[in-house]
């Protein structure tokens, strides 16, 4: 057996308020898969930015082909042969595919000139490696190009650096079955070539498919390891350690759903096709489906930011077209965004501020703080207080605290307001595991009020845990519903169109 | 998941914001010829007068080159008309006549153009400054060093210099050709070497354009240098064709404001990341075109600022009015 | 190489009394207060028509046929002096049938626009005479140069460094300016007394030269000068200057390079409550009623707006192959003083209009002028 | 797992004295060394009738700055509105009572145009204003034909100009001094008191999270560029006051604006704003020009000073921001 060529030992790492790694060790040799596996929020991302130092961490030594380093940038481990594919892609939509491949090392003529033929050669014949080598275009520009071809290039890229280790961050997650399969047989490639690669995924499927070893992380520590593919049971056990009820809310008895709160009938946009929708009051639907399938359009659609062109939208027995997310709100829906930073909080304002902007919203421009007919800052205070918010004031900027509490505060923006439908997109992104918990029994205890939940969720097991009933979407349509209690297996079929998942 | 991670990708085949600049300008020359036969007028469309139309705005389309630049790196950059009227008179005041002096004064402008933008782009890139608050407080400097000085037309051009500005080659004035070969080169640059390949990535996303190994700061720095020395090169442009310096060729000129303009009308957005040399250059002809026809229908000079100011505006609108990003 | 450094010298020294900016010329000085005191020919009343010296030259041979287009590049109309002269303008136009057509084009005060405007008319104005008013004296030589080349051109308010026009109109001049400003205040206070004096810009020639000529004569005449401001022209700022001097002590006399600001300069004696000394402002209309008003001890030298006029004039004895004086056209500037106030102040003109237009007789009075 | 939670917050959140202040006070100290004759009320209600046009336009842009813009147009739009009233009142005293509302109509709807023009053409505020500035003084001169017809009468002069006396501990108040504290306070009630205010914050902060919160973008960005019109309007008709009519009153005062507003702490591209801070910034600026004057330093100087004052001004901001983490 060869040595590794990352060795990772003992790393630990704070933020402050939260313990991300705690003495994690970690190691992957040439030419091997080894999966790394946990829930969101488990430190695996954490883990892979102090491999390729975008985080330096308080204790704990890196190897690299046996050498200690200290990564100060990510430069640094990429000329070391370490190349990272992010979830959140890092080209330029504006520039071509060739030169973004080339992003930063471009190949030079002899006058020190780009070689553009040279680099649209080296171009193909780095895409050439992939099925999807015939779809693109070097000269395209990569704003062009559709999720999944994006995804290739990203991993384009990275191969094209040359390097030994190349990590992959959930690289399925925009991809259907067939570019899955094309995915599976480039790792084989990279493999076959002595490549080390990691992993990162919670597909069971993917992890029988493609693992050599399999390390299993939860709560910031090294549950389990695996020197060959386990059983996928095992696997699960090391990830959630615990039981699956008690995570999430119980789900919702018959006599807690009442009456039908939305109903939509063959409605549809430029990306969305005949959706046909029911949601209850008092239950939770969750909405499934790989990137790009359309689950974020239908709930922008719903909200009046991009809206429906055609169809029937009714709320509350009323036929709506909401144009605009103004106007969705005071027919009775809300939103919580899914990108906390960048569509959520206004970061330099306070808790206080964050939790009242929607009541606020729609108070009177000139009412005062005293004078607020739905925003009386004393009763958010008490709201905030009730959801055990931890701050150390609620004046204090929303930016310095943690992502499970910034999240109860959007929500209790929503409070205020009584919604007859909320929307949650990926409510748990980057929250500890603890917070978690806390955010379903909060979904729980609003359906519980009469609100119909609209969840969309790209982590399988939490929309089998905490929704009543799941709907899965596909290329803009709805494609299939399951019930509480559907396996990851089925929910993935349906969202992708064929193939098989293990749960 | 954003919205944007969401969406479906964008459409291909036609691209309306990389032929806007030439829409406006087609659509610029069409009411140049139209004025110009509607008010009876057609001795303004011989080929000399084209010439002098091409020709009107040298100076600024020395700026927008180089204002082109800053702006794809997402900067911008308010000193250059300082900046000119500063070059101007250094160089007008080393010749004093001289043409003994010419390469000396043409070094030293060039040379002070280059410590200003070293200094714009080291104090928008390493203290962080708003690049609109760094080079209006830079402009603000300039000026008053120059006016400190001098204030009044200072020193002199020695003919030999004055070719640059009156020179002709066959029916082409020089400038024009030293124009068109400003803009070759610039898109060259941005086209072929690497500098230009990182100057799209720092502009269209910083974080991308550093993982990826690319010093950021000093792609700023470098953009801001080849601002400050066009904007020198204007400067020397102005003093050839004024024949000395002053203090107010720049200010009087509006170059710093009307050069973003310019850019911005040829399609590069102030956001950064996307735009091109051919786009400002455009905008550059847009604005001779504008004046010209201003000259020949007789417009009112107040009149003038009013239809100014709404066609900066409404140029810009014809390609914003699309997006659906929310701007401030 | 040792004689090409002497030819260069050389040249830089023969070249550098055209350039140097020499704001303080004793025979300039000399030459403008002669000027002041001569009798101007020509038809009396009509000062437009004046001049000051008798060189004379012959445009028939010119070859101009009339009726004829003027163009004329203008360098601006960005201040109130401007709009007077240009509504002069464009009114007298009206009085020659000669004129054909009139074609304007305004550089809105840059140079670098009105050589690009002047090239515009030259490629393809049709031009048959050309007036310039230049921005800047040095930077439009070479423009007005070529327009030589082309056809005759007339030259007003400033000069430019060539004697290719036919001729180049205008008043007395900036030391001329300065000397009556400066000599009616030497005469109506004691030696001796304060005198403050407000400038709006540096390194403007016209001003310049008031300046130097007010100072030289203020200087002589053993008066203490408490300061020199510039204003920028600003009516605030100018409020505020005074009023900062009146803080520190006393003012006898205010010398004034340009009456933009005069009514400004009074405000603030008035408002912090002190009598308001000797004034020196311009024909203005706003400075002259506040003078009718208060029964001030004033003074207002002009630099006549009547030359646009003169400038028209000259044009069309081109066209019709007349005798007009040049190479140089002076015509008088006189200033405006207690004994002739009550012919110019005129309530129904608006404040910014310069009394010293010499447009009263003409057709549209006062309504193009603005008044009512 | 980029989100920090900060355990010095308690430390960090302790009452913070704004820089500004400190700055206005030590130029004060320095001016009154240089002319003890300052403390005299002439002296320092001469400085704040001054300082007031400034001030009020300050805390005007400021608005327009924390909402995530900048209001170029305010210099162009004083001198629209002194032209402007100056043809309307043409002599008469008693116009005056419905020129200056129709002004500071004049003025929201300057503001409003702005604002629709960035919400609905998209255009950048920067450029939308910019056209604005231009448009606006070729307005102005085209209205009055290059030059004002009419004097401002008395009755319209009497916000800039006139003074209450015996007036007892500072023996008068300049009329306009009293106009800076009230727009000051309401324009400062209105930014720190009202949904108005927080709104501006978000949307300058995060208009994306803003718009999807129900907060009414488009409406809460007009109204910030209509106060920044209003203030526009209202220092035009202090500057007319105080010193009459001519064409070019508001000339750089845009840029002054923002300087004040920068000074104060207003975070440009939004999400900080002070509207006390920006008044603080105006008078600060008010008093380095006095100091200057005093230390008789020419025209040439005061520029570098204010260059290098913003600057230093925005750079140390930043540098703050670093060390605190946020």
């Amino acid at each position: 057996m060869t040595d590794p060529v990352i060795e990772m030992r003992g790393i630990t790492k704070t933020f402050p308020g939260v313990r991300a790694l705690s003495d994690v060790s970690f190691d992957v040799r040439p030419g091997e898969v080894n999966a790394l596996v946990g829930e969101n929020g488990a430190g695996k991302s954490t883990l892979i930015k102090i491999l390729s130092g975008v985080y330096h961490a308080d204790s704990g030594a890196v190897h690299v082909g046996g050498e200690a380093v200290h990564f100060a940038h990510p430069v640094e481990s990429l000329r070391a042969g370490i190349a990272v594919i992010y979830q959140e892609f890092s080209l330029l939509p504006e520039r071509t595919v060739a030169q973004n491949l080339f992003l930063g090392r471009e190949p030079r003529t002899r006058f020190g000139l780009i070689d553009g033929a040279k680099m649209r050669a080296e171009t193909k014949e780095v895409l050439a490696l992939f099925a999807a080598a015939g779809r693109i275009d070097p000269d395209r520009t990569v704003g062009e190009l559709d999720v999944a071809t994006q995804q290739v290039v990203e991993i384009a890229k990275a191969v094209s650096t040359g390097a030994r280790v190349v990590v992959m961050d959930e690289p399925t997650a925009a991809l259907n079955e067939a570019e899955c399969e094309e995915l599976f047989t480039t790792v084989d490639t990279l493999r076959d070539r002595g490549v080390a690669i990691i992993y990162i995924t919670h597909r069971m499927r993917e992890i029988t498919r493609l693992a050599d070893r399999v390390t299993v992380l939860k709560d910031g520590e090294v549950a389990a390891r695996f020197d060959a593919v386990p059983a996928p049971d095992a696997i699960v056990r090391a990830m959630v350690g615990r039981d699956i009820e008690d995570f999430y809310a119980p789900p919702a008895t018959p006599e807690e759903i009442g009456e039908t709160v939305l109903t939509v009938r063959g409605a549809g946009n430029t990306v969305l096709h005949d959706i046909d929708l029911d949601v209850r009051a008092g239950e939770i639907v969750g909405l499934a489906g790989i990137q790009g399938a359309g689950r974020v359009a239908l709930a922008m659609a719903l909200f009046g930011e991009t809206p429906f062109d055609h169809g029937e939208v009714t709320l509350n027995g009323a036929a709506v077209s909401f144009r605009n997310p103004r106007a969705a709100i005071t027919g009775g829906v809300g939103l919580l965004p899914g990108d906390r930073k960048s569509e959520g909080l206004v970061l330099m304002q306070s808790v206080r501020d964050n939790g009242m902007l929607t009541s606020r919203a729609f108070a009177p421009l000139w009412a005062s703080d005293r004078r607020n007919a739905n925003a009386d800052t004393g009763r958010m205070d008490d709201l905030l207080d009730h959801m055990e918010i931890r701050a150390a004031s609620y004046d204090q900027d929303i930016r310095a605290l943690s992502g499970g509490n910034q999240q109860k505060a959007i929500v209790a923006r929503w409070l205020s307001m009584r919604p007859k439908l909320l929307i949650f997109i990926e409510p748990t992104r980057g929250i500890d595991v603890n917070s978690k918990a806390g955010i379903y029994h909060l979904m729980r205890d609003l359906a519980r009020e009469g609100a119909g939940i609209l969840m969309i969720s790209s982590d399988l097991p939490e929309v089998i845990g905490a929704a009543d009933r799941v709907l899965v979407m596909q290329e803009g349509r709805i494609t299939a519903e399951f019930g509480h209690g559907a396996s990851e297996q089925d929910i993935m079929h349906a969202a992708t169109g064929e193939g098989e998942v293990a749960a | 998941m954003s919205i944007a991670e969401d969406a479906p990708p964008r459409k291909t085949g036609f691209r309306f914001e990389r032929w806007a600049p030439l829409i406006l300008l087609v659509g610029a020359f069409v009411i140049y010829v139209g004025i110009a036969l509607a008010t009876d007028q057609a001795q303004y469309l011989t080929f000399d007068n084209l010439i002098a139309i091409l020709g009107r705005s040298i100076a600024l389309g020395i700026t927008a080159i180089g204002q082109t630049f800053v702006i794809l790196v997402a900067s911008i950059d308010l000193s250059v008309a300082s900046l000119i009227s500063a070059t101007a008179v250094l160089a007008s005041v080393v010749m004093d006549g001289s043409p003994a002096m010419i390469v000396p004064a043409v070094l030293a402008a060039v040379a002070l153009g280059g410590v200003v933008g070293v200094t714009n782009g080291l104090v928008v890139s390493g203290l962080k400054v708003n690049p609109l608050i760094a080079t209006l407080g830079m402009s603000l400097i300039i000026q008053g060093c120059l006016s400190a000085f001098v204030s009044n037309f200072a020193g002199e051009v020695p003919e030999a210099f004055q070719v640059f500005a009156y020179g002709e080659v066959g029916p082409f004035p020089l400038a024009l050709l030293f124009l068109a070969a400003m803009a070759v080169i610039a898109w060259a640059v941005l086209k072929f070497t690497k500098f230009g390949s990182d100057m799209y990535a720092v502009g269209g996303n910083e974080e991308a354009a550093r993982f990826a190994g690319i010093k950021t700061g000093r792609i700023v720095v470098l953009s801001h240098v080849i601002c400050s020395v066009c904007a020198a090169i204007a400067g020397l442009y102005l003093a050839s064709r004024l024949r000395s310096g002053a203090p107010w060729i720049g200010s009087d000129g509006v170059y710093d404001l009307e050069s973003i303009a310019v850019v911005v009308i040829g399609g590069t957005v102030l956001a950064g990341g996307r735009g091109g040399i051919w786009g400002t250059m455009a905008g550059m002809l847009i604005f001779s075109l504008i004046d010209s026809v201003f000259n020949i229908a007789g417009v009112d000079s107040f009149a003038k600022q009013v239809l100014r100011g709404i066609i900066i505006v409404a140029a810009v609108a014809f390609y914003a009015i699309r997006s659906k990003r929310i701007v401030a | 190489m040792k004689h090409f450094l002497m030819a260069t010298g050389a040249l830089a020294l023969s070249l550098a009394p055209l350039h140097a900016q020499n704001f303080d010329d004793p025979e300039e000085f000399a030459k403008q207060q002669e000027q002041l005191q001569a009798e101007p020919m020509g038809p009396e009343g009509q000062p437009w028509l004046q001049h000051i010296g008798d060189g004379m030259v012959e445009t028939a041979d010119l070859g101009i046929e009339g009726p004829a287009t003027v163009c004329f590049s203008n360098a601006g109309v960005n201040n109130p002096w401007r709009v007077v002269g240009y509504t002069n303008m464009t009114e007298e136009v009206e009085n020659h049938d000669s004129i054909a057509e009139f074609i304007h084009v305004d550089a809105e005060g840059s140079d670098d626009k009105q050589i690009a405007d002047i090239d515009d008319l030259l490629a393809g104005g049709d031009c048959d005479v050309m007036i310039v008013s230049p921005n800047t004296t040095a930077a439009l030589t070479p423009a007005v140069e070529r327009a030589c080349e082309a056809m005759p051109v007339i030259v007003f308010d400033r000069g430019v460094n060539t004697d290719c026009p036919v001729t180049f109109v205008h008043p007395v001049g900036g030391y001329g300016f300065g000397i009556q400003g400066a000599e009616f205040i030497a005469e109506n206070v004691e030696e001796g007394a304060d005198v403050l004096m407000l400038r709006i810009l540096p390194g403007v020639d016209v001003l310049e030269t008031r300046y130097s000529a007010g100072r030289r004569i203020l200087d002589e005449a053993g008066l203490n000068i408490v300061g020199a401001e510039f204003t920028d022209g600003d009516n605030a700022k100018t409020k505020s200057i005074v009023e900062d001097y009146l803080m520190r002590g006393n003012i006898d006399a205010v010398w004034m390079d340009a009456g933009a600001t005069a009514v400004a300069a009074i405000e603030a004696f008035e408002d912090s409550g002190y009598e308001i000394p000797v004034f020196v402002g311009e024909d203005q209309q706003d400075f002259l009623r506040k003078w009718q008003d208060e029964g001030l001890t004033a003074i207002a030298p002009t630099y006549p707006t009547f030359q646009w006029r003169t400038a028209v004039i000259a044009a069309a004895r081109v066209i019709e192959g007349e005798a007009l004086p040049g190479p140089e056209w002076v015509l008088p500037q006189p200033a405006i003083t207690q004994d002739n106030l009550d012919e110019y102040v005129n309530p129904a003109m608006p404040p910014l209009h310069y009394a010293m237009c010499g447009c009263e007789d003409m057709a549209n009075y006062p309504g193009a002028w603005g008044g009512n | 797992m980029t989100d920090r939670p900060d355990t010095q917050n308690a430390k960090r959140r302790l009452p913070q004295i704004n820089p500004v202040w400190i700055l206005l006070a030590a130029l004060i100290v320095a001016i009154i060394f240089m002319n003890p004759g300052f403390v005299e009320p002439t002296g320092y209600m001469n400085f704040l009738k001054r300082a007031a046009p400034l001030a009020i336009l300050a805390a005007g842009q400021v608005y327009v700055i924390t909402s995530g813009g900048f209001d170029l147009s305010v210099g162009s739009l004083i001198t629209l509105v002194v032209v402007g009233s100056s043809m309307l009142t043409n002599n008469d005293p008693t116009a005056t009572y419905w020129v200056i509302p129709v002004m500071l109509g004049i003025g929201l709807g300057v503001g409003a145009l702005n604002g629709l023009i960035v919400c609905f053409l998209r255009v950048p505020s920067l450029i939308a204003t910019l056209g604005m500035m231009i448009t606006l003084n070729g307005v102005a001169f085209l209205w009055s034909g290059g030059a004002p017809r009419g004097y401002l009468p008395d009755t319209f002069r009497f916000f800039g100009r006139e003074l209450i006396r015996d007036v007892p501990l500072v023996r008068f108040i300049p009329i306009s001094v009293i106009v800076l504290v009230v727009v000051v306070g309401l324009f400062a009630w209105l930014m720190h008191r009202t949904n108005l205010g927080r709104h501006v914050h978000a949307i300058g902060d995060n208009p994306v999270a803003a718009r999807l919160a129900g907060v009414a973008v488009n409406r809460v960005r007009v109204t910030a560029f209509m106060l920044s019109g209003l203030s526009g309007a209202i220092a035009g008709i202090l500057l007319g006051g105080f010193a009459g009519v001519s064409t070019d009153v508001g000339t750089g005062y845009e840029l002054q604006a923002i300087t004040a507003a920068v000074l104060g702490g207003a975070q440009l591209l939004g999400g900080r704003g002070s509207v006390p801070a920006a008044v603080g910034g105006a008078l600060a600026l008010t008093a380095i020009f006095t100091l200057l004057n005093f230390l008789g330093l020419p025209q040439p100087v005061r520029q570098v000073v204010q260059g290098l004052i913003l600057i230093a001004a925005v750079a140390l901001a930043m540098h703050r921001r670093k060390q605190t983490g946020t």
